[in-house]
């Protein structure tokens, strides 16, 4: 294989980001390049000669470095793993395979390229105007234009290993690690706070760390204050950390190296600097266009020689360093165009002037020329310009240059203060927003402040480190004063020239020119939001950052406002595009498992899930069928045993404890003797059923319910406030996850149990619905005598420690009858046949007990329930359906639970509960319908996919109306 | 993340908490008319302003009253319920 | 290249016409004012003017156009309910988005992908085949499916959710659709504009004057205007209205969040929602994919963002789209929802006359934008429930006669 | 009569699956070591089922009353950990609510069972059959910030907090087993199984792992 390209770098320079002890690999299209350890992609490419870098996200144009910072999306790469990365920011790896992402073919054919051509065709929002006529034809044009658009590729066979989260706490919070955090620190630590500063790049300094030519001593003062937060211990750093959303109260998020942290902070010191902002003109998207500080990263931080010849367009005193910068690299500076009538004093403007460097001042950049071959730009045309904006484009200047540096302002990075509701306003005589009104606890410094003198920003942030170190600790703020700021007009009020032939950008990500803002404020779209919304200005990868202030610029000219009425788009979570996976972190799944499920295990359960809990549907190895009506046999021929510790389980305690349930519950509960239990229903306020269960007296003052597993945490919740409510001297004990219960069912059940305790439980010593306390398996349990499936059945409740052993005495006491374990499957069934409804499956989100056949169960003759007086209401109207049971001799069809009970167009109600009882033999059901149709032996009609079959009403229950078996 | 201040257990994280709604005094049930009633189940004061409100600390089982401002999300005090 | 768009190419200037007016003054009074110019308040100007002749109208406008939940939802529409009222009533919505369109001549990207609601329980499979049944019944296009046919319309789904709750089988409703859901407000601006209707943007309503039992005027920021008929189309901003004319309903507000990735090559073309996972999702035609949870569980009237939600969010879909770990969210936003009891709107007339509300939103708006702009405009002109809203009544709450929804609600709440 | 059967700790049929030393204490097998030199996790961080250690809950009006009578004091600040003569420990979690926690050897609880087998008027026995875990070792701190909102330096000494590990409601508190800093979770058992696996996964990135309760209860064995 060829050797890599490689083209060697600048002389080494103490402060570069590059290990040149260290060469790397990687293939970007198919082709082969050398890097040193420390290269980004971009930086790598760049070094190399590469100048198409990737393509756009609508006219798929060439694409090149631009804020060599991630500001813009330009260069979005894959490899077929891993999806959108970002060349400017993400390290190259040896062995790297990457492809540019949204080509059509390869990078440099990307056949999409045509769309550039016919861009005259597709105006701002056109896909509103076209493609819907005539109708049908509109999926068609989707589905391409779905595939021109979107970047890159998901892989549907990667695989996300979990990342960590966790939790942090601080007393103050640095956001940003360059002069003004570094000082907020020093600051706030030697106040005495906990400090956490957190630094998105690899190392402290901010843009001093590219920005040295500009203020050469600074270099010093920055290596002291790293020198000086190393000594401070409580002063955290954290590298190439970023803080990528603020929430509620200073909840920040933050994702670093190990994942995602959740920092809560007392104070935050917002110390994030600011996005250059690019000048718009024709062709200012071209590869070899860049930010001045994008020119001064691949300089300083990579010693990529940015460009052969330059020119400079600048809006401020800053550009003059960026053209020493890049003389000082080598670069030739064909002239500096400043945007200013009169250029500054400033030390740099003569340095530039005494280094030979022509300054055309009051010009600007009319248009750039495409280089041929896609390789960029070779030159471009500067023209005379006014100050707002309007270019005498007939008097004017070639220039030959493969490079135009743009340092023409600022915007802050002002998304956390916005994020955190705090406010930023427009200032006329810097030309840019800065904040005003912050959220308590949290400060700004530094040219997010609008402060960007170097020693200014250190004053800036020193000041805003102390108040933040008070807030922490409740003192009062220090007083603070606005620094004496030696940079007076940072950015230019509007570096934006109109070209008739369009091509001037001012949304890279989106491919937004110029005459799209002004059109759509032309057709009404004219607030910011709107503007936004309409022609997708900063919607894109990059939300923005280098576009939105030139588009409102753009829209307060077309719409006669200030730039300040018009205002900013809502600041939004992320800073940056942030991954899904880092969100979830390890995404825990509580689940809950009875004390018993080991034994489930064991015997071959098939397990369902419940809720949060884990329940034996039904037990191999028989298939699913077969296995129910196996355990259903068992229980209505011998006996078997069922895991219900998922129930509710709650003791009601107190002088007030019946008076407590006679309010909750539905029934009647003072007369409930000791040593019985009685089914309880509970409905809400307005009368609907909500839960049921049993309900024992264990002594005068003390109760033990049970609840549907669903339904118990809410229900203890509830009971503990009405408690309060009603300043009942009751206690409420939840002991659901603390008891284990199972259900022994079946006619052999008492010979069972028998062998299993001293306890009377002949007939006539332990009644049905009786309760008792006693010793089984020695055990200390409490015993209910129910019948939900409709045999002879105690229900066994311990605590949870001992529900194994319980469960291992019964199933061994039950050999000799073959007693087997049942699942959630057959106790459905069984119940059916028994005519028991399943509050939740035969109720729904209305359904009062007067509809469900529950009215047994409801005394509407006591003082008061919850529910009752609703019910009041309802009671004396006819009800709209009813539950009632049915069966079916004829079942070749058969109808599936939520099946329509249908007559003719009328639905009369639905199928909530049906089976093929293997006791009975045929099918057996329960269903709403109208009142009149509940009377046994009536035919109704039941929809299956569509064809209408036919059920008898019948008399619930179904098995046993004499409730022998349960009571024998 | 929203803080909130148990009376009991002290300042803790919202998702340790479920909302109760607003704090309602239920009337009689034998002296209000069906409509009266029916208002008391269903009408709520849903505009933003100051709220008396029920709140549950789940891990701990404990109730109280916490007054917050809906509109501003601003709890204002929290209290144990008393009568 | 679509006829349509040649005209751009050709002409040297940008002939489009204004979509609104944005006009200097309020007149001193209106046949009609209707609060709020989101889709519901605008559609119904819109069907005003062009089915019952009234054109007098103003549209006030607290911010801008579409601001509100129109703005903010996450643009699914469907009509696979589960009571028959909620039915009908999204059906007649779904069969009016069919041609909208073409109706306002502007693409509203009204694109049908087939809605799944997955079950991951046997009770949430019941509630499924019921609103299967109920629809069917009332010919609406929806059938309960084993999960070979979720895997084979959506083949990069994990139908075991990485263990937990595993998918069991869904709700296929192939009618489910997503739409440009700016571009429905505007389009209805501009409808309405054309025939004559006021829109007043960055007009706030302070007051509402009420004589007697009936509705006389509406102050606003702006000065105060007379009229007799007052459509209140706000729905997250609903209570302070309602106060403002002494009415009391069951409304409560909660914020319902959003978020959306980065574009993406096409992969998902179906819309996906969880109720269980809390979540919903569909890939925009820019190739986003949009997201959505449940509501926060709390009243608030703010829009703000929390943290948990785009966590819990990630969380679930990765449950069921494990791959999508390094794909990369870039915002995050929310709207307000105006929760009922029962999941139904609250529309029609009130105890005030000439006060007509339109609310009870909660998270299904946006899917009922051209339906409420059809009913509200014929029950304001004719001062009479339109029948498909008559079970919406607010009345229905003392009269006891709720319209259950909450089976069919699309997220847990 | 009373309970002769024995215990089975939430966990056991995990532990199971690391072939422990069985250990029988207050009536349930607990295990007491895990393998050889398990010492050396707590070095970084460990996880020890310690579900076996005999609780009892008490609620009720008269709790605190019928208590002094059984010659212990409970702290009056709500969860302030004390120790009993006999190193069983007890603390308020409510106005009338109280738990005493034993360790292996103490009689306490059993005392007071017996005492409570007779009624006594609005005192009632809460059964506290909580999953009991320790996690032990430098790292906790940093496990359970990955679990838990409630960080591990805002614990104060000999206090029990209420909140969430890993979504689960717990009561978290420090304690100091062997000479070896712990931070205790007392939970609900059901979760017992998932809480163990979570932790045992988060522990493994640290190098750590699961060992016996000899490790932090030396002298019981």
């Amino acid at each position: 294989m060829a050797d890599p390209i490689f083209i060697e770098r600048l002389p080494a320079a103490g402060h570069e980001w590059i290990d040149r002890d260290q060469r790397l690999c990687f293939s970007f299209e198919g082709r082969r390049y050398g890097a040193y350890a420390g290269d980004t992609i971009s930086s790598a490419l760049w070094g190399n000669g590469v100048r198409l870098l990737g393509r756009s996200f609508k006219y798929h144009r060439p694409r090149g470095v631009y804020s060599m910072c991630a500001h813009d999306a330009n260069v979005m790469l894959e490899n077929g793993e891993t999806l959108n990365i970002r060349g400017d920011t993400t390290l190259v790896e040896d062995g790297m395979d990457l492809t540019a992402v949204n080509t059509v073919g390869s990078l440099r054919y990307d056949l999409a390229g045509l769309t550039d051509r016919m861009s005259g065709f597709l105006p701002v929002g056109f896909y509103y105007k076209a493609f819907h006529t005539p109708n049908w034809m509109f999926p068609n044009w989707e589905r391409m234009i779905r595939d021109i658009a979107g970047l890159g590729k998901v892989n549907p066979a990667a695989e996300w290993k979990p990342s960590p989260k966790g939790y942090d706490a601080c007393d103050v919070l640095i956001v940003g690690g360059g002069p003004s955090g570094m000082a907020a620190a020093l600051a706030a630590g030697r106040a005495g706070s906990r400090v956490v500063l957190v630094e998105d790049t690899r190392c402290l300094g901010g843009s001093l760390c590219y920005a040295g030519a500009t203020a050469p001593e600074s270099v010093a003062t920055i290596n002291s204050m790293r020198d000086e937060i190393a000594k401070l211990e409580n002063v955290e750093v954290r590298l190439n950390t970023s803080v990528r959303g603020c929430y509620s109260e200073n909840w920040l998020a933050m994702i670093g190296p190990g994942g995602m942290t959740k920092m809560r902070a007392t104070a935050v010191v917002v110390a994030t600097g600011a996005y250059e902002q690019p000048a718009v003109f024709r062709h200012n998207d071209l590869p070899g266009v860049m930010l001045g500080t994008a020119a001064q990263r691949l300089a300083h931080l990579y010693r990529v020689k940015p460009m052969q010849r330059a020119l400079v367009l600048l809006g401020n005193d800053y550009g003059y360093g960026v053209a020493l910068d890049l003389k000082a690299a080598g670069v030739e500076v064909a002239a500096v165009v400043d945007l200013r009538e009169t250029i500054g004093k400033g030390e740099l403007v003569h340095d530039v002037k005494t280094a030979g460097i022509e300054i055309l001042a009051g010009q600007c950049v009319y248009e750039a020329h495409p280089a041929g071959g896609l390789r960029g730009i070779k030159g471009a045309r500067v023209c005379p310009v006014n100050s707002d904006g309007t270019c005498i484009s007939t008097t004017g200047i070639n220039v030959n240059c493969d490079g135009i540096v743009m340092a023409t302002g600022w915007a802050p990075a002002g998304d956390l203060i916005g994020q955190a509701g705090g406010r930023l306003n427009y200032v006329q005589d810097a030309a840019q927003f800065r904040p005003d009104e912050l959220p308590p606890g949290m400060f700004a410094a530094g040219r997010v402040n609008g402060v960007f003198g170097v020693d200014a920003r250190v004053e800036d942030g020193g000041q805003a480190g102390g108040q933040a170190a008070a807030f922490a600790v409740g003192k009062e703020l220090p007083a603070r004063r606005r620094p004496t700021d030696e940079i007076i007009a940072p950015s230019h009020p509007y570096p934006i020239v109109k070209h008739p032939k369009g091509k001037a950008f001012v949304d890279l990500d989106e491919d937004v020119q110029i005459k799209d803002i002004v059109n759509a404020a032309k057709e009404g779209y004219d607030s910011a939001e709107l503007v936004k919304r309409y022609t997708t200005v900063g919607m894109g990868p990059s939300q923005g950052k280098i576009s939105n202030l030139n588009s409102s610029r753009i829209l307060a000219k077309a719409t006669g406002q200030t730039i300040g009425a018009v205002g900013y788009t809502t600041f939004r979570p992320f800073t940056q595009p942030t991954t899904i996976g880092e969100l979830a972190g390890r995404r825990f799944h509580p689940d809950r498992r009875t004390p018993i499920h080991s034994r489930h295990q064991a015997a071959g359960a098939v397990f369902m899930h419940a809720g949060a809990w884990l329940r034996p549907e039904y037990y191999g190895p028989r298939v699913r069928h077969q296995a129910i009506v196996h355990e259903v046999q068992a229980v209505r021929h011998s006996a078997g045993i069922i895991d219900v510790g998922t129930l509710g389980k709650i003791d009601v305690c107190g002088a007030d404890a019946a008076e407590f349930l006679e309010r909750m519950y539905t029934g009647r509960f003072s007369d409930l003797t000791l040593g019985r239990c009685r089914y309880a229903l509970m409905c809400d306020e307005s009368g609907v059923v909500i839960d049921d269960g049993m309900s024992a007296r264990l002594g005068d003052d003390r109760f033990y319910v049970t609840t549907t597993s669903s339904g118990s945490a809410a229900i203890v919740r509830e009971m503990k406030r009405w408690a309060m409510i009603w300043g009942l001297e009751v206690t409420i004990i939840d002991h659901t996850g603390q008891f284990g219960a199972l259900n022994l069912a079946g006619p052999e059940s008492r010979n069972i149990l028998g062998r299993l305790t001293d306890l009377d439980i002949s007939a006539g010593g332990f009644e049905y619905l009786g309760f008792r306390e006693a010793v089984v398996a020695g055990v200390n349990c409490r015993l209910m005598r129910v019948g939900f499936v409709g045999e002879l059945g105690y229900e066994l409740h311990v605590p949870a420690q001992h529900a194994a052993a319980l469960w291992d005495a019964v199933i061994e006491a039950g050999q000799p009858e073959g007693i087997i374990p049942f699942g959630v499957e057959a106790q459905r069934l069984l119940r059916m046949e028994k005519g028991h409804q399943i509050i939740g499956q035969d109720t729904d989100g209305l359904t009062t007990p007067l509809e469900a056949g529950l009215a047994w169960a409801v005394k509407m003759t006591k003082p008061f329930f919850i529910g009752q007086r609703s019910l009041k209401i309802v009671e004396p109207r006819p009800n709209v359906r009813a539950l009632a049971g049915f069966v079916m001799h004829d079942s070749t069809v058969m109808p599936s639970e939520c099946h329509l009970v249908v007559d003719g167009d009328e639905i009369c109600g639905r199928v909530t509960s049906i089976a093929r009882s293997p006791t009975l033999g045929h099918v057996i059901g329960m269903a709403y319908m109208r009142p009149d149709q509940t009377t046994p032996g009536t035919v109704i009609d039941i929809r299956v996919e569509g064809r209408l079959v036919q059920a008898e009403v019948a008399k619930l229950p179904f098995f046993d109306p004499s409730n022998e078996r349960q009571k024998s | 993340m929203k803080i909130m201040t148990c009376p009991v257990n002290g300042p803790r994280p919202l998702q340790e908490f479920v909302y109760g709604g607003d704090v309602t005094e239920m009337p009689c049930p034998d002296q209000v008319t069906d409509e009266q009633w029916a208002a008391y189940v269903f009408e709520r004061d849903g505009a933003p302003g100051p709220h008396k409100e029920w709140w549950y600390h789940a891990p701990s089982g404990v109730w109280f009253i916490a007054e917050r401002d809906t509109g501003t999300d601003e709890i204002s005090n929290t209290y144990l319920y008393n009568g | 290249m679509p006829h349509r768009l040649l005209r751009f190419g050709l002409s040297k200037e940008y002939n489009e016409p204004r979509m609104f007016r944005s006009p200097e003054q309020l007149k001193k009074s209106y046949d009609v004012v209707i609060i709020g110019a989101g889709g519901h308040g605008l559609a119904t100007a819109y069907y005003l003017a062009r089915d019952h002749g009234i054109t007098d109208v103003a549209v006030l406008e607290r911010a801008y156009i579409g601001s509100g939940g129109t703005g903010r939802n996450t643009a699914i529409v469907r009509a696979n309910y589960l009571t028959p009222e909620g039915v009908a009533f999204y059906d007649e919505s779904i069969r009016l988005f069919q041609d909208l369109s073409a109706d306002l001549d502007l693409n509203l990207f009204y694109s049908q992908r087939g809605h799944f609601t997955l079950a991951h329980s046997d009770a949430s499979l019941r509630t499924m085949r019921w609103r299967a049944e109920v629809n069917k019944h009332l010919g609406v296009d929806s059938e309960l499916v084993d999960t070979a046919f979720i895997k084979e319309k959506c083949p990069h789904i994990d139908l075991s959710c990485g263990g937990h709750a595993p998918v069991m089988g869904a709700l296929f409703h192939p009618p489910g659709a997503i739409a440009r859901h700016d571009a429905v407000a505007w389009g209805y601006g501009r409808g309405a504009d054309q025939r004559g209707v006021e829109i007043h943007q960055q007009t706030e309503v302070t007051g509402i004057v009420v004589k007697g039992d009936k509705v006389t005027g509406v102050q606003t920021n702006r000065g105060t205007i007379e009229t007799n008929k007052v459509v209140c189309a706000v729905a997250g901003y609903t209570p302070p209205i309602l106060e403002m004319v002494g009415i009391k309903t069951p409304l409560v507000i909660q914020p319902l969040q959003a978020c959306v990735s980065e574009p993406l090559k096409p992969w998902l073309d179906t819309i996906i929602v969880s109720a269980s996972l809390h979540l919903y999702v569909s890939q925009s035609s820019r190739g986003e994919l949009v997201m959505g949870a449940s509501l926060d569980p709390y009243t608030i009237h703010s829009t703000r963002s929390t943290l948990d939600f785009v966590e819990g969010l990630s969380g679930h879909l990765l449950d069921l789209f494990p791959f999508l770990g390094d794909v990369k969210i870039l915002r995050q936003w929310a709207g307000l929802s105006d929760m009922t009891p029962d999941f139904s709107p609250i529309m029609g007339l009130t105890p005030v006359e000439g006060f007509y509300l339109d609310a009870g939103w909660g998270t299904w708006g946006f899917k009922a934008t051209p339906v409420c702009g059809k009913t509200m405009s014929y029950t304001v002109s004719e001062n009479k429930p339109h029948p498909l809203i008559e079970p919406f009544r607010l009345s229905r709450f003392k009269e006891f006669e709720l319209v259950g929804e909450k089976g069919a609600a699309s997220v847990g709440h | 009569m009373s309970t002769t059967a024995f215990r089975t700790s939430p966990l056991h049929s995990e532990l199971e699956q690391l072939s422990p030393t069985w250990t029988m204490v207050a009536g349930m097998q607990a295990a007491s070591c895990l393998g050889d030199n398990e010492m050396h996790l707590l070095e970084t961080v460990a996880l020890c089922d310690l579900s076996f250690l005999p609780r009892l809950g008490l609620n009720g009006p008269g709790v605190t009353g019928w208590l002094q009578t059984q010659d212990i004091e409970v702290p009056a600040a709500m969860y302030e950990l004390a120790t009993l003569s006999d190193g069983s420990s007890v603390v308020r979690i409510g106005t009338n609510e109280v738990i005493i926690e034993g360790v292996p050897g103490a009689g306490t609880i059993d005392k007071l069972t017996a005492a409570l087998a007779t009624d006594v008027k609005d005192v009632f026995n809460v059964t506290r059959n909580e999953a009991s875990l320790a996690l032990a070792g430098p790292a906790a701190a940093d496990v359970l910030a990955q679990t838990c909102s409630v960080l591990v330096r805002d614990l104060l000494e000999q206090a029990l907090v209420y909140t969430r590990v890993a979504g689960v409601s717990a009561a978290v508190f420090q304690q100091e087993l062997n000479g070896c800093n712990c931070v205790r979770l007392v939970f609900d058992p059901s979760y017992g199984i998932y809480m163990w696996r979570e932790l045992l996964k988060i522990i493994a990135e640290y190098g750590g792992g699961a060992v016996g309760f000899a490790c932090l209860f030396p002298e019981s064995q």
